[in-house]
């Protein structure tokens, strides 16, 4: 029953950090929208357990200009691929 | 897969919708089905027909109205949530003597119900808000 | 605690609600609570979590009128007529805002962390708002 | 004094706008000038005369109708804004053959030039949102 | 030139910790919708300062039932109250 | 920095604006750059500040037509083409989100508390979202 957990405002919003307190070790973090910004600042990604697969959305990076600045720890997908996503995990999470 | 879409958001004051958008039409061209749209709060704005958009921006009213049409969706604005901003259906209007309907014909006016059903009978149910 | 059910029923299915709102600064709170409704109205299992700024919403003594408002602390009390007895709140939040259990209505089960993920984990469908 | 109050929340999903009708209210009630309202962003949804609400409720978009009309308030739709969200004067309405207005003839829709001349004519610009 | 600062958001937002970076000595705030949430924990409030006068909106707290937990170093006030706070400073900052 | 205006000209003041969201997932950056466009139409004096999530505007190199957008970034640019030079950067926003004065649009002022003060204590009017 693994789940895909979505983060859709700034590190600010401290969604990540109450994700974090609940999620599951085979859970998956996506992040989109002002999320994103999440994915340029190492301190941000540091305390998401290795188990956690960690993905941000490609459309949302280029439109903020965070593409190239976006850590290694990120996997870098579409639309398309976050639907993927959608059917491989059991359950989506929305934090928003 | 069937998935089911909830929407919480307006247009054009947050990217949610257009996100919701977005993964709409992905999870269709990739051959899976859409069971239901669900606009729910200030999300049912999404549904209203009367908008004017500038040439060199996206109508996301019209976007989602034609996605529905094109694809016949099964699209529920949220009774409650809709009278209370002014977004109805023909019958609506004409209940409350309101005149012209202010959304799409595409989706329909219809309760919480619509929901707990979709919620049954999808795979998935993804939120955007 | 409600557990997922077994998929071979699809009439029934077990439904999560996490309650992060305070209420009356949003609709936050009332959209999730009216989802809940629903689906105790139709029957499914539901798990409600008061979790964050939600917890605000179990205080004891709210009286919505002052600000032309329903009282959404009484509207919480008819979660359990309509049979939805797995209530939780947060331990950890009520600790960070600076409330004790004593201030809030009653009936409402205490959980941390751990159990929390384990309703998320549990259940067939997670909403969180 | 000559207070102006800008509006950029929608009704009901936040408390800002009931926020600013008690506090236009109140400043009228004490003897001050309302100078201008101006609603911007979302907040153009608190001039949509669609609307039905529950009795037992608070019907925002008529209280602020009411009020306008009845001191005779200089009261302002940002047009950008209206537009793409659908709430329409009867001008705008057959300008872009939308049918009738969605908007209450209480309100007019302008630009926000009204903006800056309300800044320069008031001695108080408070924002809710 | 004193300004009046509106906070309508708990705690969780940080828009006190905000506005306090930028506040001058002789301004003053006010805690309205779920800013009045900031009124019952000593901790919200430690770090204004002094000389900053300190309200929050009575409706607010009843319908909240926060009133009875606020904090001595807040006053609270009614709507009327609040416009007249308007006047007696030059200006309105709004945190939302 | 401009400062506040005599009170005797009611044509011109100096107006402060204190933008603070991140582009695209709202709509709040842009709300604020119109009202203070429409300033600078009307040829009052601006102050604009990036503060917080704001400074995300600020970025090179963004592309709004990724997600069926306006780029906010070109639009920044045009502050300059209506006279607003007053342009500011909030440095310890900066440092907080690892972002470096290198990697933003150029010919923005870099700015601290202090000065932020400064600009809230000495304009006529401030408008910050």
């Amino acid at each position: 029953m693994s789940s895909l957990h979505t983060i859709n405002r700034s590190p600010d919003s401290k969604l990540l950090e109450r994700c974090l307190k609940v999620i599951n070790a085979d859970d998956a973090i996506l992040f989109l929208e002002d999320g994103v910004y999440h994915c340029i600042l190492p301190t941000n990604l540091s305390a998401i357990a290795e188990t956690v697969k960690v993905y941000s959305l490609r459309e949302d990076m280029l439109a903020r200009a965070t593409l190239s600045k976006t850590k290694d720890r990120v996997e870098a997908i579409d639309t398309a691929r976050f639907v993927g996503l959608c059917c491989e995990h059991e359950k989506v999470v929305s934090w928003f | 897969m069937k998935f089911s879409i909830v929407i919480y958001a307006a247009p054009y004051s947050t990217e949610s919708a257009a996100s919701a958008l977005r993964f709409a039409e992905s999870l269709i061209q990739q051959g899976h089905e859409l069971y239901r749209l669900f606009f729910f709060g200030d999300g049912v704005h999404n549904a209203s027909k009367l908008t004017v958009v500038a040439q060199d921006e996206i109508n996301l009213q019209l976007q989602w109205s034609k996605l529905i049409e094109e694809h016949d969706i099964d699209s529920v604005i949220c009774v409650s949530s809709a009278l209370r901003r002014g977004v109805l259906d023909q019958t609506e209007a004409d209940r409350h003597g309101l005149g012209a309907a202010s959304a799409y014909e595409s989706s329909e006016v219809a309760g919480l119900g619509q929901l707990v059903d979709a919620s049954l009978h999808s795979d998935r149910v993804v939120n955007f808000g | 605690m409600v557990e997922k059910t077994n998929t071979t029923n699809p009439t029934k299915s077990c439904i999560t609600f996490i309650s992060r709102s305070a209420p009356y600064g949003s609709n936050r709170a009332n959209l999730c609570l009216d989802m809940a409704l629903a689906c105790a109205v139709f029957e499914q299992d539901v798990n409600y979590v008061f979790l964050d700024d939600g917890i605000y919403q179990l205080l004891k003594g709210q009286d919505g009128a002052a600000i032309q408002n329903k009282t959404l602390g009484s509207a919480l009390e008819t979660l359990a007529l309509y049979s939805i007895e797995n209530v939780y709140v947060d331990q950890q939040s009520l600790k960070e805002r600076g409330i004790d259990a004593a201030e809030l209505l009653p009936s409402i089960k205490l959980i941390e962390n751990d159990a929390l993920s384990r309703l998320i984990k549990n259940a067939d469908l997670v909403f969180n708002l």
